[in-house]
């Protein structure tokens, strides 16, 4: 299934604000984190260099690797925090 | 009310809104842009946000704090932008009955957000521009 | 400088003045008269100090945590005269390049401003006046 | 020998801004806190009650029991303290 994608800070700069990428379901219209991950990995060397250190928010809240994304989710790649 | 400003914070009128008059012990944290980082001269520091998740982020550790420290009200707001040296990147009001709890809950505040809200910098100096990332390994 | 003031404090100004361009973490602390203490109503609070120990002591606090916390700039600020409930009586400001000094000599400073600066308030209200004796033995 | 003494807040409600108080010399032309200390218990019960939380200054810095006063020298009752 296909998932669109935030990126922000130096993951924006490389691969644009959002890009639609596609990713095993797990069921019937419904993939995981854990997928989007690699797919995102298999995308962006830096994002698979940085890879336990981004951090991933579905509906704007942090998500772990076993949470389920469907069609309509807002899902985002947060490359590490630096706020404050 | 947001949390998200792109105009210049204001810490005192920020600390007299978190204070009722039951309060007599009022805490304040700042961050402000300085003029290095890891070595080298900063500029200009350039504040991203994930903005509606960093609104909701900043409510939720609002609503914690409130939840840990009773009798404390917290205020948090981060700027965004391009900003100067010297300029509020930041700011957590904490007001208490005492000064405990208002430095605890003050201290806890930047904490959370320095941990969890969706924020990000670009550092520019004489040598370019770099994302900041505060733990990145080091070498 | 004068750290013991009739007019009205301002906690900000007091903030702006000990950053420099170093600094990134500024901690501030504020106490304020609050409308109550031990249970009675308070309306108003009258500081008075013994002015020139009260100059000399402060002037020692802050040379003194120049010494414990090199690393950061503090200033300390005291009111005297006749308060109305929410004006600020004290402030403290710490300004340092990151935030675990700047909370750690704000707090010092707050700590040695109660234990040795000279200043009395006697608390007005509903009741009368009486003057503040944070150490009293109770009973 | 004579020595002017400053009071503060409670006291000063009680015995005025500055009294002139008689104490015991210990050398020609000097005196101690301590000796101030008992001239003033005995000029106030107040004083006598607040006992060893009553603070003693000389030249605007505190002072301990056995410390020297001379003529000239400014000395400062001070109640319990309440600044903050």
């Amino acid at each position: 299934m296909k998932v669109r994608i935030l990126f922000f800070a130096s993951l924006r700069d490389e691969l644009g604000d959002s890009r639609s990428v596609e990713a095993v379901e797990a069921l019937p219209g419904e993939t995981t984190v854990a997928a989007l991950r690699e797919a995102v990995a298999a995308l962006s060397p830096a994002a698979a260099r940085l890879g336990r250190r981004l951090l991933v928010a579905v509906n704007e809240r942090y998500a772990t690797d076993g949470d389920p994304v469907r069609p309509g989710d807002s899902v985002a790649f947060l490359p590490p925090l630096a706020g404050g | 009310m947001p949390h998200l400003s792109r105009e210049p914070l204001d810490p005192g009128a920020l600390l007299e809104a978190a204070r009722r008059d039951g309060d007599g012990g009022l805490a304040l944290f700042v961050g402000v842009v300085r003029d290095n980082n890891d070595g080298r001269r900063v500029t200009e520091m350039e504040y991203e946000a994930y903005e509606p998740m960093a609104e909701a982020e900043m409510e939720r550790i609002e609503a914690e704090l409130a939840g840990r420290f009773p009798v404390v009200r917290v205020l948090l707001r981060h700027r965004i932008g391009r900003l100067r040296i010297g300029e509020v990147a930041v700011v957590v009001a904490a007001s208490a009955p005492h000064r405990d709890e208002a430095f605890a809950a003050c201290r806890a505040g930047i904490e959370e957000i320095k941990a969890r809200v969706p924020v990000w910098k670009r550092e520019r100096g004489p040598d370019g521009s770099v994302w900041v990332d505060p733990g990145a390994p080091l070498g």
